[in-house]
């Protein structure tokens, strides 16, 4: 009936398939939190081409066959016409199959693996990604750590990371920039604990055991903060420099009950970097509407949407094609950027030019007070150079 | 695999009682969590699915109670007797009525609470993980014995771990009521036909696995972090200890406890990529050895 | 002809079966008597495979079947029926009779027939009614009473067609008329098939009246071996078993 | 003699699932009585025994106690009231040593009385008293049948039910058995005692009750009971 | 039972010829069963109904195997769904890698799988109860640790990436969804009349002796440990069959397929359809995915409702749907029979 197209012409459906229980319920909430905000500025300023955002989010609990049901449940059942997948590690490549099944536009915002993008074989047209990407961390963080190894002189270093994709991928890369930028350095000992390991009691005896003068970790959220309660008990915080990647996030930051001082860790979300007032306030705003501060995933979801805003009024139209079309290189302000402005590259349709840094914690507010800046471009000439290491390009 | 940090840490005899200490350590909280189970499948026959979700509970409990209180011993003890109470009235109005039924269906009980327990706490405590944080009194610098480091955190939860396994392992075995309990388990109509209230032992036993599996969350809430599902990684592993060492024995559950944090704090330095296979590999290895695990009765 | 050859077997401290050694003929009737926990299910436990022997042998027309598995030894035609009934509780009288034969036949892990093949009916159908147990036959055998259950393990053991059938006490939990209608039915077939049969069993009025020959055993050991006649004035017997009652011969 | 019965069963319909299996089921015990209950292989001996102790569910009927109602109660209860229950397949605790399935048994009586030390359970079952620290699950039948009637003895029932006890035991347990349950009638103890070894049970009951598919047919005192020769015929095959 | 039915009873059983009909017509229902889910695209063009019956067609050849164990053997397994992972990535890697056809793959990956599990069932089958399930989860486990280790041939915790190439052959290209649907429901159909025929055959009653009295059942002269391993390979091959469709339908394969969670899942659905009857997991399989998917959809809290629901059948029933259904319709005919 006419009535009824005119109403799916008003508004589009974006389908968003995320975490939304077990461990990581949180992944989802943050994303569904950082998505919505955005929307509704969206929709209030007139939606995508005239278009009201209908946003419908669904539960992957994690599983990776379930964000493929959901995401071509979404598509072909619900009638949405963009996805965004909010999706950890596997369930974002599962999800990225379903968009290479259907065409349908997909913007990635958690997964933060390199293979996702930079991998010609995973490319699709259609998908972007709208995170940070673990390459670029770990330059980042390479030079960082470089620079504090050779002030202190710490040669003898441990890693400690979770046994999956990510912290594997993240560390080896961390560990190439590192001695590439500080030779001399040496890793003496590694320790994997499991994802979700509730007990990490051998971990820390055995990196104890090692003497290092500096570890490394990229463990993230809940494993994160159990780490330093035991490691503090053990204390280890004393006993060497760390570097944690992951810590700089309020989920970490405002949970852990006895901070150690001086832990270096990359940003993730912080309210007070960059210092602008753009930032200051889109965090303040998360804040006041959620009673919580936002996360690292809610930055890279809100992203997704300032995105796809952009690009549809560039394409003025909200059809997916045309908004990818316009995507590529699209070029947009943004409180994220780490000089106001946030692009997407079009080469491999991965985000660039987002705020990436390395500061030390103190136990309270603003928790990281001085955060160095990393190069961007160091960091495409580096990742250039790893690419072609990797066969990529 | 990195055999050399393992045969390095064998010859140097720090190292050795270092990791020997944290294996100790591992293992007792382990088995802190898996007596309750085992006690459980011991008496009532049930695999309580469940038990990880009771742990939750406990961790959950003792943290609120901290906040309020600031009371270590209070958060302790509402840790337990919460989940004391949450487990008898689990067991008084759900367990109890299907024990007649297959023991795939007493599963599906637990599982049907094992769902529901995370997503009641996902609704009260919210989705993102908590952390207790260490009370002021064992913020301490760690202690050195016989050339092991233990922080005094842990020798508290080795004490309460040994206590608890005495405890139960001598009553069960030497009292009354202990015998009653172990007949229970075997054939609980002919126990109620001797004058013995079979609901009200139930009830207990439920009780105090609960009480068990809320205090080990209890005393992990400080150096855990609480998250909806924290349950679960403890659960399996609880189940390979309670295997390894015989369904339903408690000297069973201590030694097969202890074997894994050996393997855990050894495995580590040798096969930092397979510790957990590892655990597998040897449950494996003890179940074809001995089709009971290692103290379990012949299954008739 | 079977064969025990200074069979023996202890549990623990426990010396169950001792160095026994006996000959039961072809065509045999014997019954085991002796006190409870003299060793008399421990003995059948050991030549069915049930139990690994310590020591000793046990001849089947010469062959040593000491040691192997149960199937085994059934193939070889040695049944048996237990102490207490041993049954398929949810299959029907009727499935437990078909299943049995179908094993039997080697036919238990046939995948592309229906159950039950054509062929195996009549044995079943013979063993049912040898049994009386035709007209249960649609009964689950959880829902039989005890003495019904017990006909059925019996039955069980009979339709495989053994040589030598080991009945441990089949009487017991029977009525007076069941009873004495089992144990008859156990001389028949034992007349008409000419097998080997042994059995347990401590109803003395039924072991004098059926059994041309007995042992009786006593902490393992055979105490005495003979005619009923022998057996019910041995002394030893008497005291270790029989009682006073007996010897007086009071009956109602 | 007392006239009020020990125990009084009335109308007791029992089903299992949808199979009716006892039909009206009326019967009495009175003090000091020993009441066999005979009949012929699946009449409901065990489930009118199961039923009275609360075991088998009882859908219509009443079981008094001493004057008490206690059907519908649970078996803990009914035990405590004074009931004692040997099952017919023993059900003694396998796992546990023969001392401790005594002493699991123990229980005062329905009045605080003790008769049963774990001595005189010795001194009448001597057999047991070298096997006290044996696993139970590894007695033969006839030391579990023992065992079984001691533990339930160790809870000083007013009443005992007794299943079969002489099932596959040798004559000469048998014997000491009986003279044990004579030696119990003697003290006026009051039993209800279901049997297939006729010789045993009639030596040893002072009444006897015939029931047969599901429905008592007979009842008398046990010298009138040899006297029938009709119903010694139609359901006892003697 | 009537005295009239048990008389039907036999003379059922006395008609020699009646096997080889009563298998024509399971074929015959088979087939047409086929005829009418091939038809249904055609009637109802939704694209959700065909994912729909692809999942349940995966998870129902997973479910019944699992039932072979559960239910008609009293093997609890809770490792049942390392062969469905060893299918998915079997499956995958053999088309990733190899590139050889469909059919090729299909049957090699069957022949892995039979070799594994002959191997870990001949491990497994001598343990029981709770040590045999448990045993089962420890390789399973074993299995989900080696996916995530050998990063450079499965691709770790990401699964197996890029896709699986689906060539077409004989005119049949899996990579469309209709194409998928049809091969789907015909591995389903063939996979139920296949378990059905063992369910009916002696085996399957040897099955039924072994979970009611092992001890018995070997000294009627069956070899319990053989006959359980027997089991234990077929349905291996049946889950491993629903593993190739869930990777067909994801295109990919996932460590969490060979996951425990997967095997707790096949027991759930089992429990929730019942395991007396042949159909019952079957049942357990839509059930469970009607449920899964439309509370997902109405709420974040479907554990919660989820959970309340399965407390429902197992306290309330306390058994399977199909179970109760089979119970209470016999109870209404033996009720009418009384009544008539
Ligand atoms: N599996 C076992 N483990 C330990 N001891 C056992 C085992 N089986 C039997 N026994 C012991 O061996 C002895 C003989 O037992 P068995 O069952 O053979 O006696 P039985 O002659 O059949 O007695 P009954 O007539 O009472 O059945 C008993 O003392 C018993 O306790
Ligand atoms: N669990 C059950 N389900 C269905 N029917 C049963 C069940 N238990 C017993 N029955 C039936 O109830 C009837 C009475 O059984 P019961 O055991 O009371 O007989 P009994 O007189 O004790 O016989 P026996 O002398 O053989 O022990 C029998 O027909 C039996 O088949
Ligand atoms: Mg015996
Ligand atoms: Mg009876």
């Amino acid at each position: 009936t006419p009535w009824v197209a005119r109403a799916q012409a008003k508004t589009i459906k974006v389908g968003m398939p995320t975490i939304l229980s077990g461990r990581v319920a949180q992944l989802g909430t943050s994303s569904r939190n950082g998505v919505m905000l955005e929307v509704e500025k969206v929709n209030a300023a007139g939606g995508l081409a005239g278009r009201q955002i209908e946003m419908v989010i669904r539960d992957s609990k994690g599983q990776p066959q379930e964000a493929a049901r959901v995401a071509r449940e979404l598509v072909n059942t619900d009638g949405c016409e963009i996805l965004i997948d909010a999706e950890a590690s596997s369930g974002a490549f599962a999800v990225h199959e379903v968009a290479r099944d259907l065409g349908v536009l997909c913007l990635h915002t958690n997964s933060e693996t390199s293979a996702l993008t930079a991998d010609p074989k995973q490319h699709i047209p259609n998908a972007f990604r709208t995170a940070r990407q673990g390459v670029h961390d770990s330059i980042v963080g390479g030079s960082y750590a470089a620079t504090i190894a050779k002030a202190k002189g710490l040669k003898k270093w441990a890693t400690c990371s979770p046994d999956y994709a990510y912290g594997r991928d993240t560390t080896a890369e961390y560990v190439t920039y590192l001695k590439r930028f500080a030779p001399d350095i040496e890793i003496i000992s590694e320790s994997w604990p499991k994802l979700f390991q509730p007990d990490y009691t051998e971990v820390v005896t055995k990196i104890l055991q090692a003497k290092p003068q500096a570890l490394y970790s990229c463990l993230w959220g809940g494993d994160l903060t159990s780490y330093i309660d035991q490691a503090n008990i053990y204390a280890l915080f004393s006993q060497m420099e760390v570097f944690a990647v992951n810590m700089a996030d309020y989920t970490a930051l405002t949970v852990v009950k006895n901070l150690p001082k001086g832990i270096h860790s990359g940003n993730r979300y912080i309210k007070t970097y960059p210092a602008t007032p753009e930032n200051a306030a889109w965090g303040d705003a998360y804040k006041a509407k959620y009673n919580e501060y936002p996360t690292n995933w809610s930055w890279e979801n809100a992203t997704a949407i300032m995105l796809l805003a952009e690009a549809s009024k560039k394409a003025n139209s909200a059809d997916g094609k045309k908004i990818a079309e316009a995507l590529r290189g699209l070029k947009i302000k943004s409180p994220f950027g780490a000089d106001g402005t946030v692009t997407m590259r079009a080469e491999d349709q991965t985000l660039v030019g987002y705020a990436i840094g390395w500061g030390t914690t103190i136990p309270q507010e603003p928790y990281v007070p001085q955060v160095q800046a990393g190069d961007w471009k160091t960091i495409f000439e580096l990742e250039a150079e790893w690419k072609k290491s990797k066969g990529y390009t | 695999m990195d055999l050399d940090a393992l045969t390095g840490c064998l010859a140097s005899s720090a190292c050795l009682v270092t990791q020997t200490t944290s294996g100790f350590i591992i293992g007792m909280l382990l088995f802190l969590v898996a007596v309750g189970l085992t006690l459980i499948f011991g008496v009532l026959k049930v695999v309580n699915f469940s038990h990880g979700a009771f742990y939750m509970f406990g961790a959950y409990f003792a943290m609120t109670a901290y906040q309020f209180s600031g009371s270590f011993a209070l958060a302790m003890l509402c840790g337990a007797a919460g989940t004391a109470i949450l487990g008898l009235i689990f067991e008084r109005i759900f367990m109890s009525r299907v024990y007649g039924a297959d023991v795939l269906m007493q599963l599906l009980v637990c599982y049907a609470f094992v769902l529901i327990f995370d997503d009641v706490v996902r609704m009260i405590w919210g989705p993102e993980f908590k952390s207790m944080g260490m009370p002021a009194a064992f913020q301490v610098a760690p202690l050195f014995i016989a050339g092991g480091v233990v922080p005094p955190y842990y020798l508290l939860l080795i004490g309460v771990a040994l206590a608890a396994a005495m405890i139960l392992g001598l009553g069960l075995a030497r009292t009354r009521i202990g015998k009653v309990i172990r007949a229970a388990a075997h054939n609980p109509g002919m126990v109620s036909a001797l004058g013995i209230n079979t609901g009200l032992i139930y009830g207990g036993v439920f009780a105090l696995g609960g009480m068990l599996a809320g205090l080990a969350g209890a005393l992990a809430a400080p150096v855990r972090s609480l998250t909806p599902g924290m349950g679960f990684s403890v659960l399996i592993e609880s189940f390979i200890v309670t295997v390894i060492g015989g369904m339903g024995s408690i000297l069973g559950a201590l030694i097969g406890a202890l074997l894994i944090g050996l393997i855990r704090s050894f495995g580590s330095l040798g096969f930092p990529l397979f510790t957990e296979g590892l655990m597998y590999l040897f449950m494996v290895i003890v179940l074809v050895s001995r089709p009971t695990g290692l103290f379990g009765k012949e299954v008739a | 002809m079977l064969e025990i050859r200074s069979l023996s077997k202890s549990f623990g401290g426990v010396k169950a079966t001792d160095n026994v050694t006996l000959d039961f003929t072809d065509g045999s009737l014997t019954a085991v008597i002796g006190p409870n926990g003299a060793g008399k299910s421990t003995f059948f436990n050991l030549i069915t495979g049930a139990l690994k022997p310590d020591a000793g042998q046990i001849l089947l027309n010469g062959l040593d079947l000491a040691g192997r598995t149960p199937p085994e030894i059934v193939r070889h035609g040695i049944g048996r029926a237990f102490q207490v009934a041993s049954i398929f509780p949810s299959l029907t009288v009727q499935e437990t009779m078909l299943a049995a034969v179908c094993a039997d036949q080697r036919k238990a892990s046939v995948l592309h027939r229906r159950f039950p093949l054509a062929e195996t009916r009549d044995r079943a159908e013979h063993a049912m009614e040898l049994l009386g147990l035709a007209s249960k036959r649609n009964r689950t055998a959880a829902t039989l009473s005890h003495g019904d259950q017990k006909l059925l393990d019996i039955a069980l053991a009979l339709v495989l067609d053994p040589k030598v059938l080991l009945l441990d006490e089949p009487t017991a939990g029977m009525g007076t008329e069941e009873r004495w209608r089992m144990i008859e039915k156990v001389r028949e077939l034992w007349e008409t098939q000419k097998i080997t049969v042994v059995f347990i069993e401590h109803d003395m009025d039924i072991v004098f009246k059926i059994a041309p020959e007995i042992v009786v055993l006593c902490y393992g050991r055979i105490l005495a071996t003979g005619k009923p006649d022998a057996i019910r004035r041995n002394e030893a017997v008497i005291e270790a078993y029989l009682g006073t009652e007996h010897h007086a011969g009071i009956t109602v | 003699m007392s006239a009020q019965p020990v125990v009084q069963v009335q109308d007791l319909d029992v089903y299992y699932g949808t199979s009716q299996i006892l039909f009206g089921v009326g019967l009495s015990v009175r003090q000091g009585e020993t009441m066999a209950l005979l009949g012929r292989n699946g009449a409901g001996k065990s489930t009118t025994m199961k039923a009275i102790m609360g075991l088998a569910p009882a859908r219509r009927g009443t079981v008094t106690l001493q004057g008490r109602v206690v059907s519908g109660l649970k078996p803990h209860h009914i035990a405590r009231a004074g009931l004692g229950f040997v099952p017919e397949d023993r059900q003694i605790f396998p796992e546990h040593t023969v001392e401790d399935n005594l002493v699991i048994g123990t229980k005062k009586g329905p009045n605080g009385e003790d008769e049963w030390p774990i001595r005189r359970i010795y001194d009448v079952f001597p057999l047991l008293e070298p096997l006290r620290h044996r696993i139970a699950g590894r007695l033969s039948g006839g030391e579990q049948q023992m065992l079984a009637i001691a533990r339930t003895l160790m809870g000083n029932p007013a009443l005992l039910l007794l299943d079969e006890p002489s099932e596959g035991l040798a004559p000469i347990i048998v014997q000491r058995i009986g003279e044990l349950l004579r030696q119990l009638r003697g003290t006026g103890a009051t039993v209800l005692i279901a049997e297939q070894n006729m010789h045993f049970c009639l030596g040893l009951a002072s009444h006897a009750t015939v029931i047969d598919k599901g429905q008592i047919v007979y009842t008398s005192g046990i010298e009138e009971l040899k006297a029938n020769e009709n119903i010694r015929q139609r359901y006892l095959a003697l | 039972m009537t005295e009239l039915q048990a008389e039907q009873g036999v003379q059922a059983l006395e008609v020699p010829h009646e096997a080889k009909t009563r298998r024509n017509r399971d074929a015959l229902i088979a087939l047409a069963v086929f005829v009418v889910l091939a038809l249904l695209p055609t009637v109802f063009s939704s694209k959700l109904l065909l994912d729909f019956v692809i999942r349940c067609a995966a998870y129902g050849l997973f479910a019944t195997s699992l039932n072979l164990l559960v239910g008609y053997t009293g093997l609890i397994s809770f490792g049942h769904g390392m062969f469905f992972g060893l299918g998915a990535y079997g499956f995958g890697l053999m088309m990733q890698k190899t590139g050889v056809p469909v059919p090729v793959a299909f049957v090699a990956t069957l022949g892995i799988t039979f070799a594994v599990a002959l191997v870990i069932g001949a491990i497994c089958v001598r343990l029981k109860e709770i040590y045999f399930a448990f045993v089962t989860l420890a390789f399973q486990m074993l299995i989900h640790s080696t996916i995530l280790s050998w990063v450079s041939l499965t691709g770790g915790d990401q699964g197996l990436r890029g896709g699986i190439p689906r060539p077409p052959f004989l005119g049949i290209d899996l990579s469309n969804q209709l194409h998928l649907y049809v091969a789907s429901c015909a591995l389903l159909v063939i996979g139920l009349f296949l378990m059905h025929q063992i369910a009916q055959s002696p085996f399957g009653y040897t099955l039924r002796m072994i979970r009611d009295n092992a001890t018995r059942a070997s000294f009627i002269g069956i070899d319990v440990w053989r006959a359980k391993l027997t089991i234990f390979v077929l349905a291996a091959l049946f889950a491993s069959t629903g593993g190739i469709i869930m990777a067909l339908f994801v295109s990919g394969a996932y460590p969490e397929f060979a996951y425990w969670t997967i095997s707790g899942e096949g027991i759930f659905i089992n429990m929730l359809g019942g395991v007396t009857t042949f159909l019952g997991p079957m049942v357990g399989t839509v059930l469970l995915l009607i449920l899964n998917d439309t509370v997902t959809r109405l709420t974040d809290y479907h554990g919660l409702v989820l959970g309340i629901v399965i407390l429902f059948f197992a306290i309330g029933l306390r058994k399977g749907l199909m179970d109760f259904v089979v119970e209470w319709y016999a109870q209404r005919r033996s009720g009418g029979g009384e009544r008539g």
